[in-house]
C-alpha cells in the first residue's frame, strides 16, 4: 500500500464553485460543478466541505467526490451525488445551473491503492457508492480485478448500477426490500463475494454499521481492509476537532484522532467499532 | 504590567477554532500562519483530556459545544505541535487551563522553556469549572491569584493574555481583578454557556453572539480604558473586526467562521491591512 | 406558594412581544388572543418612561434591541390597554418593575384592583437596573425581597410569575431564593445582555439566543425540580417549544419570532395542541 | 376628511404570496405578487411587511403597496416597487417567477381623502411615489383635481412619471442632476406648484426631509398635508414599538405613537419634525 501524503501544492482549497449542470438520478442529485484547482488535485477518498450561504447555518457539509473529469472550457469538473436529507442537502439538490456553491476540497486522506495487481472488492451502500468510482478506475488501471458490490434499502438508492458494470469485472446489487438484485445487506452477501472474488483489499464506503461488517467480513476472510467513515464534520478541515474517531494506531496504541484529518478513509482493522 | 505583545498586526486565530495549525495553514496567503497577528492553540490541560468526541450542533447563526476540555496534554503538544508552529514562526499563544494553582504554575514553566511561544493566554472562561477538573477562577480574587501565579514563572517578552467569562454584569470586576494582577492584555468576549439539544451543558459561538461580546468590549473599555483588549466572539468580517477596533480593541480572534470557511482569518486580516477603516 | 396559574395552555406571547394584544389579535386563530396560554404585557413601571425610541437592530438570528424600558406608565396601560384584554377574555400577566420595593407594592396594588389580571410578571431581569433607575434585584437575596413586598398584595388567584436573568452560572441560586419568598413559577431564558453597533447597551433576543435559553432552563430544573418553569429565548418553531417542553417548562413564551411572523405564537398553540410531542 | 377604521375583515392578513411576474422599471424591480386577500383590504398609503426566509434576518422589509389589480386566475395581485439597497431589497429584486414571499398586509392607516372634490397635489419622491397612483385614481374618482410632482436624484429613479400623466391633470418632475424634469429638489419647486394648482390637500412619499419640507409649504399655503413616513419598522404590524414617531394630537398634547400602527400617514402638521 502507499500512502498519499498531501504535499506543497496538493493541499485543499476554497474556492467558489459554479454548478454547470443537475440531474436526477434515482433517489439523488448529480451536479457537475466548475471547482478551479479542486479536480486537478483530487484523488479517491476524498471530499469536499460545502458552506450555506445563508448566515444561518455554521457547520459543513461534507460529499464525496463523485467524479472529475476535464473539459474544455472550464478546466476540469468535481461531481457530487446528494441525497436530499436536511436543508443542506436539500438546498444542494435544488440548485440550479449557473448557481455558485463555496466549497473546500479537496478533503481527507484518500483510499490507499496496492502496489501489486490484486483483486479487489468495492462495496458502497445508497450515494456512498459514488466514492468508489474513481478508485474502481484507478484500479482498473493497475491491473487489478475490481469486484462491485452496491448496496441500499431499495432500487431508487442503488446508485451507479451501471456505471459498475462498466468499470467492474463483476458487479453484485443487493437491496434490503429486494426491488433490485439479490434481498439482504452488504453484510449478507459479503463473505460469499470475498471468497468468489478470492478478495486481497476490500474498499467500502457507507454507514458505519456497514463499515463494521465490512471490515469484520475482510478480516474473516483475510483480506485487507479501506474504510470510508461518515462522521459528522462540522468543519471538514481538521480546525474543530470534533469528528473523532478512535483507531489503534500502528504502535498498537490507542488515538482519537479527526476523520476528516486523519481519514476519513482507515484501516478497518484499525477502527474501534465499538466505541465509535 | 509589562506589554511585550505588539498589536500591529491585529487578526488573531481565536482558541481551539484552528486545529493544530498545520490544517489552517493550507488557506494562508504567502507568509503563511506567520503572516497573522497570532496563533491560540486549543485550551491545554497537563494530562491529556480525551474525554469523548466534541459534539457540536448547528443553532441558529452559531455551533453549540460540548468538550470537556479535550486536548492531548501538555507533553503531546510541547512534542508534536509546537514545534512546527515554532519553525513557521508563527506567534503562538498557548491557551491552557489548570487544576491547581501550582499546576498552572508547573504548566507555565514548562511552556516557557520550550523555544517558540509569544504569550501565554490564560482560560478563566472555563464553563463550569468545577465539573471539569480545572481551578475555579469565578470569582475575581481567584482569577487574580492564577494571574500572579503564572505571572511569577514569565520570562520577559512572553505576553500574559487572559481570557474572561463573557457575563456584561460580571466582567468589568473581573477584568480589573486580573490587570491588576499582572494580565498584559484580555481577551473579552467568546463563548456563551448553553447547552445541547438534550440539554448537555455547552458552549455557544458564532455570530449569533456578536452582540454579546461587543457589550463586553464596552464594559471592560469603559471601567479599564488603558488596559489592552482582545475582542471575540462572532467575528466574520472585515467590517466586524473593523467594529470590535473602534470600539477599542487593539486586536481580534477569529474563531467560528473559520469552520464555516478557513480562508476568512486571513481575508479578514488582508482587508484590514488594505484598508483599517474611519475610526483606525 | 401556591399555583393559581393552569399550564393547559402551555403557550404564551414574551413581554414586548404583542404590542398592546390588539394589534397581535388580528393574526388569531377563532378564539382569538383568549385561546392561548397568555400574553404578557411590555414591562410597565409606575410612572410613563418615554425614553427615546426603542431601537432595534438585526444581529444574525437576532434582534438587538436598546429599550430603556419605554412605556406608557401604569395609569395609561390600566385606562386605555387592560380593559380591552379584560373584555376579550385574555389571560393577561402584567409584567412590572418598580424602582424601591415600596413601588412594586404600590403598583401591585394597583394592579390588583383591576379586573382582568390573571398574574404578575416581575421583570427582575432587568440589564442594568441602576442605569434605567430601577430596584437593584441582581442579588438574589434582594430578588427575594422583591417578591416577598408583591407577594404580600397578592390575593388568592393571581400568579406571581419572576423572570430571572439569563446568566446559566448565576440563575439557580436566583431561583431558589424567588421561590422560597413565593413566586408561583419562574421565568428562565430571555434576553442576553448586549450592545448595539454603535456600542449602546442593549438585548439580544430571537433564535441566536435559544441554546443559552435551554442551558438556563436545565440549570434551574436541575437545581429545583418541584418550581413550575417558563422558558422565553429564541422560540420560533412548535419544535423548539417541545424542545423545552420536554426539558422541563410548563409552559414556554414566544417573543422575538412573532415580530417576524405575527402568526407564530398561534400556529405553534395549535401545533402543540395536536401533536404535544413524545415526551408530554 | 375621512379617517378609515380598520374593522372586521379588514385588518391585516399573513400570507405566503406568489410571484407572478418582475420587471425592471428604471433603477426598480416592479413586482406583481398574488397574495390572497392582501387585495382586496387595500387602501392607498398601506404597505406590506415582507419576512425575509433565511433565518438569519429576523425584521421585517415595509414596502408600499403600488396597485392592486383584479386578475383572472389569482384574484387581485398586488404590485411592489423596489430599489435593491441591502440584503431584504437585493433579494426581493431578484425574485423570479413562482417564488415564495411571505408578507403580511395590508398594514397601517391609509391616507384620509377629502369628502368633497379639492384639489390635490401629490408628491412622490423615488420609489416612494409608487405609494401615491392609487390615492390618485381615488382622488380622481371623487372629482379632484390632480397635479403630481415626482422627484429624485437622477433620471433612473424617476418613479411613474408616464403613468402620473395618464392619472393627473398636470405633472412636475424635479431631479437633483436635472436629468430628467427640472433640476431642484421637491422642496424647492413644491411653493410655486401649490399655488399654481390652488392645492387644498397636499399628499407625500419620501424621505423624512423631503416630507419636512412638504409639511411646512403646505403651511405656508395654507393647505392640508399628509405625509407618509418611511421609519424603520423592525415588525411593521405594531409588536415592538420601535417605530415610534413623536406627534401632537388633537388634543394638543405631545404623544409617542408607532409609524406602522398610528401610521404610517400623518398630517403634516402634527409630526414634531424636529424630534423625528
Ligand atoms: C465524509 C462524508 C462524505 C459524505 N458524502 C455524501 C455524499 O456524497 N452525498 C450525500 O448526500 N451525503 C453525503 N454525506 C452526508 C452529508 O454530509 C449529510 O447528510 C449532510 O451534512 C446533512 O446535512 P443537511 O443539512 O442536509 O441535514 P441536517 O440534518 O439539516 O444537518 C444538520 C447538521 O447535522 C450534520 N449532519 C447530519 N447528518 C449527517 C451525516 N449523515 N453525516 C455528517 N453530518 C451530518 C450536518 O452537517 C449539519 O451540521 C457525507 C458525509 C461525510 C461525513
Ligand atoms: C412604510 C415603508 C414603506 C417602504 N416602501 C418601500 C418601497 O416601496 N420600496 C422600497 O424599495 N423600499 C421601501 N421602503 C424602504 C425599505 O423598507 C428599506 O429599504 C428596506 O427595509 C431595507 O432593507 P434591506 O435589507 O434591503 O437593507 P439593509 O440595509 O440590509 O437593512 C438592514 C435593516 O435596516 C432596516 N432598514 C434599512 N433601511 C431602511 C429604510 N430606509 N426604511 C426602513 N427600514 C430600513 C431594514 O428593515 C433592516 O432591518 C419602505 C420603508 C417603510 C418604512
Ligand atoms: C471548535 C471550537 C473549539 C474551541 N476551543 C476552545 C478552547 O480550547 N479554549 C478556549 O478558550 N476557547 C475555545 N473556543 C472558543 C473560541 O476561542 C472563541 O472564544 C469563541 O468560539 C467565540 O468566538 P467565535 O464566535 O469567533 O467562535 C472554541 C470554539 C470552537 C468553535
Ligand atoms: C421588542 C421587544 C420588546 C421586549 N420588551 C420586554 C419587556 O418590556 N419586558 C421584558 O421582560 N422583556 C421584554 N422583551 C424580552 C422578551 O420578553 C423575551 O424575554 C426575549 O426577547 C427572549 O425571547 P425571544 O427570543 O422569543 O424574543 C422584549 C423583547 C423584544 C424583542
Ligand atoms: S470536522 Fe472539524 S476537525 Fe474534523
Ligand atoms: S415596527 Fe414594530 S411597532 Fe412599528
Amino acid at each position: 500500500m502507499t500512502a498519499v501524503p498531501m504535499g506543497e501544492g496538493t493541499g485543499p482549497l476554497h474556492v467558489t464553485a459554479e454548478v454547470l449542470s443537475t440531474k436526477k438520478v434515482g433517489a439523488y442529485r448529480h451536479l457537475v460543478l466548475a471547482a478551479p484547482g479542486v479536480a486537478e488535485r483530487f484523488r479517491p477518498g476524498n471530499f469536499v466541505a460545502v458552506s450555506l450561504p445563508d448566515g444561518a447555518h455554521l457547520a459543513r457539509r461534507s460529499l464525496w467526490i463523485h467524479r472529475v473529469r476535464p473539459t474544455g472550457s472550464h478546466g476540469a469538473t468535481v461531481e457530487l451525488v446528494i441525497e436530499p436529507a436536511g436543508v443542506g442537502t436539500a438546498w444542494l439538490a435544488a440548485l440550479t445551473q449557473g448557481a455558485r456553491v463555496e466549497l473546500t476540497g479537496p478533503l481527507g486522506r484518500p483510499f490507499a491503492q496496492p502496489k501489486e495487481p490484486v483483486n479487489c472488492v468495492l462495496v458502497g451502500e445508497g450515494y456512498a457508492a459514488a466514492a468508489l468510482f474513481p478508485l474502481a478506475e484507478r484500479l482498473r488501471e493497475r491491473g487489478c480485478a475490481v469486484t462491485i458490490l452496491l448496496a441500499a434499502d431499495d432500487e431508487a438508492h442503488v446508485f451507479g448500477a451501471l456505471e459498475a458494470r462498466r468499470t467492474a469485472r463483476s458487479v453484485s446489487v443487493v437491496t434490503v426490500d429486494g426491488s433490485l438484485g439479490a434481498k439482504g445487506t452488504a453484510g449478507q452477501a459479503l463473505p460469499g463475494i470475498l471468497q468468489r472474488a478470492e478478495a486481497d483489499v476490500v474498499y467500502a464506503a457507507g454507514p458505519s454499521a456497514t463499515l463494521h461488517a465490512v471490515a469484520a467480513a475482510a478480516e474473516a476472510h483475510g483480506a485487507w481492509s479501506q474504510v470510508a467513515l461518515e462522521i459528522p464534520q462540522p468543519c471538514g478541515t481538521g480546525l474543530c476537532h470534533a469528528c473523532i474517531v478512535p483507531v489503534i494506531g500502528e504502535d498498537g496504541i490507542a488515538h482519537k484522532v479527526r476523520a476528516c484529518a486523519e481519514g476519513p478513509v482507515f484501516r478497518g482493522d484499525r477502527v474501534q467499532w465499538g466505541l465509535l | 504590567m509589562s506589554a511585550p505583545t505588539s498589536f500591529d498586526l491585529p487578526v488573531m486565530v481565536a482558541s481551539g477554532c484552528g486545529g493544530t495549525g498545520r490544517e489552517l495553514a493550507a488557506y494562508a496567503q504567502e507568509d503563511g500562519l506567520a503572516g497573522i497577528g497570532g496563533f491560540v492553540t486549543r485550551t491545554l490541560t497537563m494530562d491529556p483530556r480525551a474525554g469523548g468526541r466534541v459534539r457540536v450542533e448547528e443553532s441558529p447563526a452559531g455551533l453549540v459545544r460540548a468538550h470537556r476540555l479535550q486536548n492531548p496534554g501538555l507533553d503531546r503538544f510541547l512534542m508534536t505541535e509546537l514545534p512546527w508552529l515554532a519553525q513557521q514562526g508563527v506567534r503562538t499563544f498557548v491557551s491552557i487551563a489548570g487544576a491547581t494553582l501550582a499546576e498552572y504554575a508547573e504548566i507555565t514553566r514548562r511552556l516557557v522553556r520550550a523555544p517558540g511561544v509569544a504569550g501565554i493566554e490564560l482560560n478563566l472562561a472555563v464553563d463550569d469549572p468545577r465539573r471539569l477538573g480545572v481551578f475555579d477562577a469565578t470569582e475575581p480574587f481567584q482569577a487574580a491569584r492564577v494571574v500572579t501565579a503564572v505571572r511569577a514563572e514569565l520570562p520577559v517578552g512572553v505576553a500574559l493574555h487572559v481570557k474572561l467569562p463573557a457575563v456584561p454584569s460580571r466582567i468589568a470586576t473581573a477584568a480589573r481583578a486580573v490587570a491588576e494582577a499582572g494580565a498584559d492584555a484580555l481577551v473579552v468576549g467568546g463563548a456563551l454557556p448553553a447547552a445541547l439539544d438534550n440539554g448537555t451543558p455547552a458552549e455557544l459561538s458564532g455570530p449569533a453572539v456578536r452582540p454579546v461580546a461587543l457589550r463586553c468590549l464596552a464594559e471592560v473599555r469603559t471601567a479599564l480604558p488603558g488596559v489592552p483588549l482582545i475582542a471575540v466572539g462572532g467575528i466574520a468580517t472585515a467590517d466586524d473586526a473593523r467594529g470590535f477596533l473602534s470600539a477599542g480593541a487593539v486586536a481580534v480572534q477569529v474563531g467560528t467562521a473559520l469552520l464555516h470557511d478557513p480562508t476568512t482569518v486571513f481575508r479578514i486580516a488582508s482587508e484590514l491591512a488594505t484598508n483599517p477603516g474611519d475610526d483606525l
